[in-house]
């Protein structure tokens, strides 16, 4: 837990922010991890809100410099945080969860966000691109007006987009992209977004590439207290149980998740 | 009026907390997560999560929801059994060297008997506490929690079996608190921890359906401290066995208010979600006070709000 | 789903609302005050304070206190007397054209029969609520609002002498609020109002008593919305007269939040200190709302939330 | 009720804050009256805080430039209050209830106020001095550290000062100046402070000088329709009853006034 300095906070497309502060000392992390950000320091809105860590700029521990975050501006609490200003403090726990885990042999990996889904995949191409594993991202959004950090994850490799009403890319849905021929190329794929997408590549990818889901859930604590952001996943003896979202999760391994 | 240092020892029935803080059940799970933080010996004592006879799923989600200065909860007593709590959770919690309060729920006066039972085979329970209260789950304890009839005699079940102090958990959904707390009081408990959760809902108003997935949940949180602090005012002046005071405890002062109300110890649940240290934290504030204030003892400002000052 | 205009008139039994909206009692005064700041005719209704059958001093100071989203009152049921209500207060409402709904309050039951009688000498009174769950007055109507038996008697006796619809306004103080709306629904109230406040207290930690005055005071405002919106919701699917729902409205989405609960209609109560312009801003929110959502009657998202979908 | 631009907001003594804002067109007050100011605009802290009117920069009316008031930071939403910065804005109810009567034949009139009630003394002195009556300001506080508006009071005649413990001026209470002389001089008195002052004040000046009473008291709304605020007053018919603080007063005639 630290008060963190707010370096840059900006509107990079409808209702969606980049929020960067400083990161705290020693600063560990692995891509898909999730910081705990409260909106507040008064009672009013008083749980934490879990945002994506989107990059680390520096290297890692103590020289990183900035952590940044991308969040999308619905509710109370986000709209509080679009408030702040530069110069102001940020009380964050964490670096928390499980994130993304890199598998060093991969020669390519498929990166695919829907809509705020999309903030994790930035630091995992950085990550995944510094091991030298291809990456291919994919996503999806309502439309062009909320598409974010496709500049971003340009750096990286080939970028595909998706959008539901065709105002950017693809008309459709990131799953459209997924050709056969595609799949047969990927060595693993990495998925973050809104719960029937997950569905949806979950099923595409099954049997022919192994790769994981980040999910969301509403948490409480966010440290595997509360048992409040329970999601339903086979266990290792087979039967379907509950796993948490903030502390096993919220990367699972794709074939473990359970949609109701 | 100064003080070199400040007596925050309190006791419950024949336990000792080497301060009044305990952590409300529920809210803290079995400690672990915490310890990652801060060493849980500084806590007065640790209050666990709810345990059942059979390991129990819970409701599904979402299982929280924010309101305005509180939050609901329908976690519906997820835990993994009272077999898996003995042999797995409570063995670690020893090192720190304070009590453990096991938190004992169930369906019916059997369900509570059996855990209570089972758990006296563990030499790491220093107190049950008994949830007849927890408004998350249907035909949970909620009955015992609103008839001092049915409280009565799942305290005096218990106490049959029990070897250690049995503390017997509040519900606040009730018209008359007082009657509850002199029920459970006549039938043997050795105190009385209040109060549990306050049923409420919140409705999601794109889906048009209460946003939490088993339609009403707990409130807990600032936003229900003055209910809190009043039903605390009101039983400590009835009943002479010690209170554990709670509900939306976020600062010593908080703390200080609950003991001025008349409770003898307080316990902190929501605060640890919205700042994991919070429990440390007022346990030093609560010091902090006294030295301030030139109270030598903690125990003097028990029930100060209502006792004749000196 | 485009709709022009939105339907916002609702009925309280024979009485049309244009819109939704009354002033919670006690909140409001007699209007007076707010007319500096907008013309009430813009309201759906307006309740006023409390009014008994002599005049009434009510409690010592301090009678206020702010609470973690919320606050506390003990006034006290201050108020001139039913006959000054009558000739002062009342008869300039009547150029606003909206209905005047009187909050009437007493000890016993013929304090209430006796309230309303004088009540219906008056042509400004369009119906009256009954105050039974005033929780700060010794004596003071409480015990008509935790007991059914005593709520129904009291609602007969009155509805035994008014000619106007009788609005029964229901304590959230009880074990089991459906048994409460289920007595006065079957003593024959025309609707019923909910909710009063929530017993509370709140300590100053300097003087080492209650800080109000009184000791307890009614807890209010958006730290017991969950409250009040489980209630509404479960009365909601057990009686069939019309809901006049309150507690903790702020905004058009929190008086929605209620009328998808089950609620016919809303009452603003403590907002109005925090925002004089509450009442206006909440009413055009909710037309807005309907305008957003292509709701073409406020009266299709009543219940919105338990009935089927449709 | 206005959305008003903080111009400046500074500590003037420990604890204590000067506080100015752009004042809404077409202000209309007397000294005395008292504005009602959200410290928040989330729900953490919902009543708003009366605090007197202090100065009034400019002229009336329209051509009033600002308001300013002088507050101790001393519970949560006064704390709150301090950390708000110059432009940003406040939500002002205002202003609100009876002030002062000033008496245009008065040659001298004494200003009492004691700790935060010496703030409204400020503009009363403008006033009476604006209108030809030569004022003369005691004014008492804890101690030298939270003594404030000295300076500015002296703009307008002799200041006074007590403080508790001696530590500036007088050791004692305001009380302690008033002399028999000094009260043959005046023909009128205005007091604002803590009620024990108010109380010395109203038995001192009993058939000796007329005036008037600041009284505080908890308010809910502010604007006479809760009844939270009530004092005992003695009433026209000789009985006593109850009247409004934000509406009747806080400003009383002083024989008026009861105290408990
Ligand atoms: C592990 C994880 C990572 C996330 N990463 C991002 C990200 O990088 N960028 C981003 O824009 N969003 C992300 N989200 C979603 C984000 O947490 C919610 O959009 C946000 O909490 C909504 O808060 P609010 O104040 O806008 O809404 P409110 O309606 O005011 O929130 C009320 C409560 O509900 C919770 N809540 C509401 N919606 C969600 C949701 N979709 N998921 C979880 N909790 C919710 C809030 O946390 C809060 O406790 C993530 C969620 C999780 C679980
Ligand atoms: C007519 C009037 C004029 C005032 N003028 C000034 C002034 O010019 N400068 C100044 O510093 N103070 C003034 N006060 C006192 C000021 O209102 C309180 O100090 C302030 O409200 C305390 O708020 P808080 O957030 O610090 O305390 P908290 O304890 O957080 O306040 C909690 C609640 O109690 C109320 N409250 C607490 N103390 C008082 C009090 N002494 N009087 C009234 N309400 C109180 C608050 O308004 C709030 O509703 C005035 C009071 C009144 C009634
Ligand atoms: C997420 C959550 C889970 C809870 N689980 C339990 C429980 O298992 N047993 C119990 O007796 N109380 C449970 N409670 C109630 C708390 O122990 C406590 O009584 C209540 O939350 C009021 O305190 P607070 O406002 O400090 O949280 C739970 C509360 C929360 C918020
Ligand atoms: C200052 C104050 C005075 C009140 N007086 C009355 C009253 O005279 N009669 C009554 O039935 N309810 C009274 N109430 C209760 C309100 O009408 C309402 O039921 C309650 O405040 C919940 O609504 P709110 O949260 O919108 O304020 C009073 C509430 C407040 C805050
Ligand atoms: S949020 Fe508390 S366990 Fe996951
Ligand atoms: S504060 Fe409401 S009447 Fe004075």
């Amino acid at each position: 837990m630290a008060r963190l300095t707010i370096l840059e906070h900006r509107e990079i497309a409808e209702n969606m922010m980049w929020l960067a502060f400083s990161a705290p000392q020693d600063l560990r992390y692995t891509p898909g991890q999730f910081l705990h950000i409260r909106v507040t320091d008064g009672v009013d809105h008083l749980l934490r809100r879990p945002i994506s860590l989107c990059y680390v700029q520096g290297e890692g521990g103590a020289k990183s410099q900035a952590i940044a975050v991308a969040y999308r501006v619905g509710g109370k609490g986000t709209e509080l945080l679009r408030k702040k200003k530069v110069g102001e403090e940020l009380d964050v726990l964490g670096p928390l969860g499980n994130g993304f885990t890199l598998h060093e042999g991969d020669r390519h990996a498929l990166l695919v966000g829907g809509g705020i889904g999309v903030p994790p995949m930035v630091e995992l191409a950085e990550q995944l691109t510094q091991q030298g594993t291809k990456v291919t991202s994919i996503i999806g959004f309502q439309s062009a007006n909320v598409a974010i950090l496709q500049e971003e994850l340009s750096r990286y490799g080939e970028v595909l987009v998706a959008t539901n009403d065709g105002s950017l890319g693809l008309q459709g849905f990131v799953t459209d992209y997924m050709t056969e021929e595609l799949l047969a190329t990927a060595d693993r794929f990495y998925a973050c977004g809104p719960t029937p997408m997950l569905r949806a590549v979950q099923a595409k990818m099954d049997g022919k590439v192994e790769g994981y889901l980040s999910l969301e859930e509403r948490m409480g604590c966010g440290i595997g207290a509360c048992m409040a952001c329970v999601t339903s996943c086979r266990m290792d003896d087979g039967s379907v149980g509950y796993k948490k979202v903030c502390k096993d999760g919220p990367v699972f391994s794709a074939p473990k998740v359970v949609f109701a | 009026m100064t003080v070199r240092d400040v007596d925050m020892s309190v006791r419950i029935g024949p336990i000792t907390m080497k301060n009044p803080v305990t952590t409300a059940s529920g809210c803290f799970g079995f400690g672990k997560e915490f310890a990652d933080f801060y060493d849980l010996s500084v806590l007065g004592s640790i209050t666990v999560k709810a345990t059942t006879i059979e390991p129990r799923l819970g409701n599904p989600t979402p299982r929280v929801a924010e309101t305005p200065g509180g939050m609901l909860n329908a976690i519906g007593l997820q835990n993994p059994g009272v077999e898996l709590v003995i042999a797995q959770e409570l063995p670690h919690l020893r090192r720190y060297e304070i009590p453990v309060f096991v938190n004992v729920a169930g369906t019916t006066v059997e369900d509570y008997v059996d855990v209570t039972k089972r758990l006296m085979d563990s030499e790491d329970v220093d107190a049950v506490e008994v949830n007849i209260s927890c408004p998350n789950v249907k035909c949970g304890g909620i009955q015992f929690g609103t008839d001092p009839l049915q409280a009565a005699q799942v305290t005096e079940a218990i106490k049959r079996v029990s070897r250690v102090p049995v503390i017997v958990k509040l519900s606040p959904n009730v018209t008359d608190i007082v009657a509850m707390a002199k029920a459970v009081e006549a039938a043997g408990a050795d105190a009385i921890s209040m109060i549990n959760t306050l049923v409420g809902m919140s409705i999601d108003l794109n889906k048009r359906r209460p946003l939490i997935a088993n339609g009403v949940g707990g409130l807990s949180g600032p936003a229900v401290k003055p209910v809190a602090v009043r039903m605390t005012y009101q039983v400590a002046q009835a009943v002479s066995i010690p209170i554990i005071g709670m509900g939306g405890i976020m600062t010593a002062e908080d703390a200080i208010e609950f003991i001025m109300a008349g409770a003898t110890a307080v316990a902190v649940g929501t605060a640890n979600f919205v700042n994991p240290l919070a429990c440390p934290e007022i346990i030093e504030g609560i010091r902090q006070y006294c030295l301030d204030h030139g109270i030598a003892s903690i125990r003097d400002l028990q029930g100060a709000a209502w006792k004749e000052l000196a």
